[in-house]
């Protein structure tokens, strides 16, 4: 069922939320819109058109804490389970699209990860649908678009003076018909749905021109070409791109330790980082930047899809497009190996 | 704190101007905790002549012996803040004495230049020592680590560089 | 039990053996403190659990023991780095963190009723020595089996109580052990595995060669088995990765599209074949 | 002072093309076209067939130099191209003798300034098809409008105090230099406001700062003056910068960074300008060196000498505070 807020209502419903969970939101600072920890409404930017850091932030967040020890003379391990309540409101339809490729890795397989299904759990996400999509969006390039409304639980579509409103599970059904009673109200069925449709065709420049149809396919012989070579020599092996993308998730665990006591942690790692493959033994299968840039773009653009069925570890969010010092990005590559592949 | 807070701290997320420091007072019984990085042959002896001269000095500071004050990378300092020091003092023979000739005009050069930089991140200029102390100086040294004692006690805990384990 | 399952269960070293002259091998006999835990715990040869050095790190270490002897679970380890370093100067008696099993077993079905030819170097005969005690455990089931071992020199051979005095007892089984130096006290051949191996020209007639070692005789070693007609899906060997979570998750011990902590260790050579050789 | 990068695109490719045919460099490191018209990006070229895809225009800001380093356990010559402030940046990976003079084919571009991207794409002229410099303003003609542009405000901050206009080392030159002259002091207020700042402000300050850094580290990875062989940042034993993300942890390496960096540091301003996050790390550098300049009277810290700031010292004119 469609609804509609005002944005005084939507600000009201925010700091009602926040008193009792975590509330992230779009935050302006010296310069930079993040998704940050906010106390109410008032610090949250409206006008933006992505956030410099994902919803990854805080489904996966770059440190976790996941056991406490004691090691004074016995051992004793205790399991910390982020059991917080938090609520995201703001995520752009790309955020909202890498939960459900997140999803696939970290809860699929023999193993489900339950620090993130906990956090999965505990996080109510509000979509806001994008008016305005930045020079480096490419989200339609994977079938997504500026109205995609992905993981979210309500989904936003500003329109007008008040913003269109969807409860899409049943947690945002709860919010809707708890926190929020009274500050919604019905829609006209369709002229909603027009909206909707209208953030749907929204016209995403840049995503017209990357086509990424059949890439997975091609990259299948790939592996030996010589654009590695070529394109892998002005990375500077930092980890911007991967630490800016809402679906790179490599992680590393690590201890740290005073006095017989400590914690485990979980910290997001880089493919691109030297050491991320080195072992103890001095052997590095990826031991140069050739590697390690092929690394990063087969396993978005030909492992995951493999691995996973179909969809690619990308959202076109844009962010490593904006980021990489070197200009070395995803939608660049998708180019240059379809053209590189038209001209082989 | 406020859940919000509290969940923000947990989060590694920055939580507002709010809860930067000094705010907290002291704990109940809290002691300033001071690191003091002496050089072996002009300092530590120093401190081992207050000792055996009975010169009362506080209990405060935990001597950390270096060969020289040129060993102490300004980087000792920090991860010293870091680890839940509340002072520091950074001490080495007078220039012209060093044992290795030069030592200490280095390391001059580096605290001239990092006790400025440490201020600069925020931290308050008095926890951080630096001091040139004899091996004849045993009082110099114990009056040294009383008044630094006392200007860390009326500062109360360092929390700028602390880390939360 | 935790319900992550990046949490160890806290274990027990129960016994060290030093392996080599140099102490610089250890094989470590653990337990979980839990007595339901260590009742099932099932695993089958070839797989790895890692084990926790809290306050140092986690490392992912092949199980040399074999499952058909219940209640007994044994890592054979090299000191290389931090945490091995670490476990090294644990004593009996010392707790440590385990979690596992993790990733594919040798594949026993198809080895069934076969010849087996096992082949290893230094101490990675850890994961071929959970499979040889299997099998031997099942004799019947197998067909002739031959070990091939080599180490450095005599005082790095490894579990030598199982090659000189166990396996050798078996009936239609054959040890074979070769030093690249010997010493005065050697007798036995003395030069490289691949070549040792070729000299004793098995053959590849209902065989599966099992293979383990270092990097560059694993290399050599394929090339002598392809010389003596070995077919790849004769042909089995397990890949070594950094590993941080052995779940499948973390994302770095990846070959092209397989990882190696869920879909390996164990490889046939036909599946190494096509991977990329990032290995 | 009126030169464009963009004049001697087509002699900087005539010259790469013959260099890399002859066999004098086997590589050349330059700029490609980026994103879009505003953001070159780094190029290494290593056949005549990639040449033309060499560009050069007045955005052409990143510093090259660092990328020499993946080259000196080969054999065989690189050629750079390189601004006067790249050069700086260049004689500090020769002076640590990291990298040697005699590998190096400087391609030198004498430089009126290089123009902020970031501000004029936010400007709305669309695909820039021209600059043109107009003394003490620049034309910037796109397909969707022109503006003209003050250089005081418009170009790299760094570019307004340059007194490096021409490449110190250089094998040959593009185009004739231009004059050395800043366009205003160099200027270190902002550095005083913070000093003058109460602790628990300064305190505040970088708290929020450095709360924000993800560490990437593409700010050390893009720093001509970070050329240690092994990175302390990344050795497992002694770890000085645990993994973990939270606070106490991104002072130490912001401190350690910039500490390890100081009176070496070229002031090229990159580590600023890449961080996706945007720490205001050159006020850490503007600090050190504002100090170094007052406590040392050396008044050029950023210039690389044989014998650096902090490895040198003057046993009776050297301030004393420690007594």
């Amino acid at each position: 069922m469609l609804m509609t807020i005002a944005p005084d209502n939507l600000k009201n419903l925010l700091d009602k939320l926040a008193r009792d969970r975590l509330l992230v939101a779009p935050s302006m600072e010296d310069g930079v819109t993040r998704l940050k920890p906010v106390h109410s409404a008032a610090e949250i930017a409206f006008d933006y058109s992505n956030t410099a850091t994902s919803i990854k932030d805080f489904l996966f967040p770059q440190s976790e804490d996941l056991l406490r020890f004691v090691t004074d003379g016995t051992l004793s391990i205790e399991e910390i389970k982020p059991e917080r309540a938090q609520v995201a409101f703001g995520l752009r339809p790309c955020d909202l699209a890498s939960v459900a490729l997140m999803d696939k890795v970290l809860l699929g397989g023999e193993f489900s990860d339950a620090h993130y299904q906990t956090r999965r759990n505990n996080t109510l996400l509000i979509g806001l649908a994008c008016e305005n999509p930045a020079d480096t969006c490419f989200c339609t390039t994977y079938g997504y678009n500026p109205g995609w409304a992905g993981a979210a639980d309500v989904m936003l579509y500003k329109d007008g003076d008040k913003y269109l409103a969807e409860a899409l599970t049943d947690k945002g059904r709860e919010l809707v018909g708890g926190p929020g009673e009274g500050l919604f109200k019905p829609a006209d069925e369709a002229a909603g749905e027009a909206v909707k449709k209208a953030y749907a065709e929204k016209d995403v420049p840049f995503g017209k021109e990357v086509d990424v149809q059949g890439i997975d396919k091609i990259l299948d012989g790939f592996f030996y070409d010589q654009y590695w070579d070529d394109i892998s020599k002005k990375c500077i092996g930092c980890g911007t791109c991967t630490y800016v993308c809402p679906t790179c998730h490599c992680f590393l665990l690590t201890d740290e330790a005073r006095g017989g006591q400590g914690l485990r942690f979980r910290c997001w790692d880089s493919c691109m980082f030297a050491n991320y493959t080195k072992m103890a033994s001095g052997a590095n299968p990826r031991p140069t930047k050739k590697e390690r840039v092929r690394q990063r773009f087969m396993h978005k653009l030909n492992y995951y899809p493999n691995r996973y069925g179909g969809s690619y570890l990308c959202t076109g969010c844009g962010r490593c497009v904006a980021m990489c010092p070197v200009g070395l990005h995803i939608a660049g590559v998708i180019k240059d190996v379809k053209g590189v592949k038209a001209h082989a | 704190m406020s859940v919000n807070e509290k969940a923000a701290q947990a989060a590694g997320a920055a939580t507002g101007p709010s809860t930067v420091a000094a705010a907290t007072p002291a704990p109940e019984g809290w002691e300033p905790k001071i690191i003091g990085f002496a050089c072996n042959w002009c300092t530590y002896a120093g401190a081992d002549l207050a000792g055996t001269s009975r010169i009362q000095y506080p209990p405060n500071i935990r001597v950390i012996r270096v060969p020289c004050s040129g060993r102490i990378n300004p980087q000792f300092v920090v991860r010293a803040f870091q680890r839940g020091a509340d002072g520091v003092l950074v001490a080495g023979c007078h220039p012209g004495d060093c044992h290795y000739s030069t030592g200490n005009y280095f390391a001059r050069r580096r605290y001239l230049l990092a006790t400025r930089f440490i201020e600069y991140l925020g931290v308050e200029p008095e926890r951080l020592e630096v001091r040139w102390i004899s091996g004849s100086e045993g009082q110099k040294f114990a009056d040294t680590v009383r008044e630094l004692t006392e200007k860390i006690r009326a500062l109360g805990p360092q929390r700028r560089l602390r880390e939360t384990l | 039990m935790p319900e992550s399952p990046l949490i160890p269960l806290v274990g027990t070293i129960d016994k060290i053996t030093s392996e080599t002259a140099a102490s610089d091998i250890k094989t470590f006999q653990v337990s979980f403190d839990d007595p339901a835990v260590m009742d099932n715990f099932n695993y089958q040869s070839g797989q790895c659990a890692m084990l926790s050095m809290f306050g140092v790190g986690e490392s992912m270490i092949s199980i040399t023991s074999t499952p058909t002897r219940k209640g007994v679970i044994e890592f054979c380890i090299k000191k290389t780095g931090r945490v091995t370093d670490a476990i090294h100067e644990a004593v009996a008696g010392q707790k440590l963190g385990i979690r596992g099993p993790y990733g594919n077993h040798f594949p026993l079905e198809m080895m069934k009723g076969k010849n087996l030819l096992f082949i290893g170097g230094g101490f990675a005969l850890a994961p071929l020595r959970s499979l040889i005690n299997n099998v031997l455990d099942n004799r019947k089931e197998y067909g002739r089996i031959d070990i091939v071992y080599g180490a450095r020199s005599p005082g790095d051979l490894c579990f030598k109580y199982e090659l000189f005095e166990n396996w050798t007892k078996y009936e239609n089984t054959g040890v074979h052990v070769t030093v690249d130096r010997g010493d005065d006290k050697w007798t036995g051949p003395v030069g490289f595995v691949p070549p040792y191996l070729e000299s004793l020209n098995p053959s590849a007639k209902d065989s599966v060669a099992i293979t383990c070692g270092p990097p560059i005789m694993i290399k050599m070693v394929l090339q002598s088995l392809s010389k003596l007609g070995f077919a790849d899906d004769q042909v089995v060997t397990t890949l070594e990765m950094k590993m941080q979570c052995g779940v499948g998750k973390c994302g770095r011990c990846n070959v092209g599209g397989k990882y190696v902590c869920v879909d390996g260790p164990v490889f046939t050579l036909t599946q190494l074949k096509q991977l990329p050789p990032e290995f | 002072m009126s030169a464009i990068f963009t004049d001697h695109q087509a002699a900087l490719r005539d010259e790469v093309r013959k260099l890399l045919t002859d066999g004098t460099i086997k590589g050349f490191i330059g700029y490609a076209r980026g994103r879009d018209s505003y953001h070159p990006a780094p190029a290494i070229v290593t056949r005549p067939d990639q040449v033309d895809g060499l560009i050069l225009d007045q955005f052409c800001i990143f510093g090259l130099t660092k990328y020499l380093l993946d080259y000196i356990f080969e054999d065989g010559k690189m050629g750079i191209v390189a601004k006067g402030c790249d050069s700086l940046a260049l004689q500090r990976l020769i002076t640590d003798h990291r990298v040697s003079r005699d590998k190096v084919h400087v391609i030198g571009l004498p430089c009126a300034g290089v123009i902020n991207a970031e501000k004029v794409a936010q400007l709305g002229l669309g695909n820039v098809q021209k600059v043109t410099d107009k003394g003490a303003s620049f034309l910037v003609e796109g397909d969707k409008g022109s503006r003209e542009l003050a250089k005081t405000e418009y170009l790299w901050d760094k570019c307004l105090w340059c007194e490096h206009h021409n490449p110190a080392v250089a094998d040959s030159k593009l185009g004739p230099e231009v004059e050395n002259v800043a366009m205003k002091p160099r200027d270190y207020s902002d550095i005083e406001a913070m000093e003058n700042l109460p602790p628990a402000e300064k305190a505040a300050y970088w708290t929020r700062q450095f709360s924000r850094c993800i560490r990437c580290y593409a700010c050390r990875n893009v720093c001509p003056a970070c050329n240690c062989r092994e990175c302390v940042f990344d050795i497992a034993d002694p770890r000085w910068v645990g993994n973990t993300v939270k606070l106490s942890e991104q002072q130490m390496f912001h401190f350690t960074r910039a500490w390890h960096v100081a009176g070496r540091c070229v002031d090229c301003g990159e580590c600023e300008r890449v961080c996706p996050m945007e720490l205001p790390l050159m006020k850490l550098q503007h600090k050190l060196q504002k100090d170094i300049v007052k406590l040392f009277g050396n008044p050029k810290p950023f210039e690389p000498s044989e014998v650096e700031v902090l490895g040198q010292f003057r046993a009776t004119e050297d301030p004393e505070e420690f007594m």
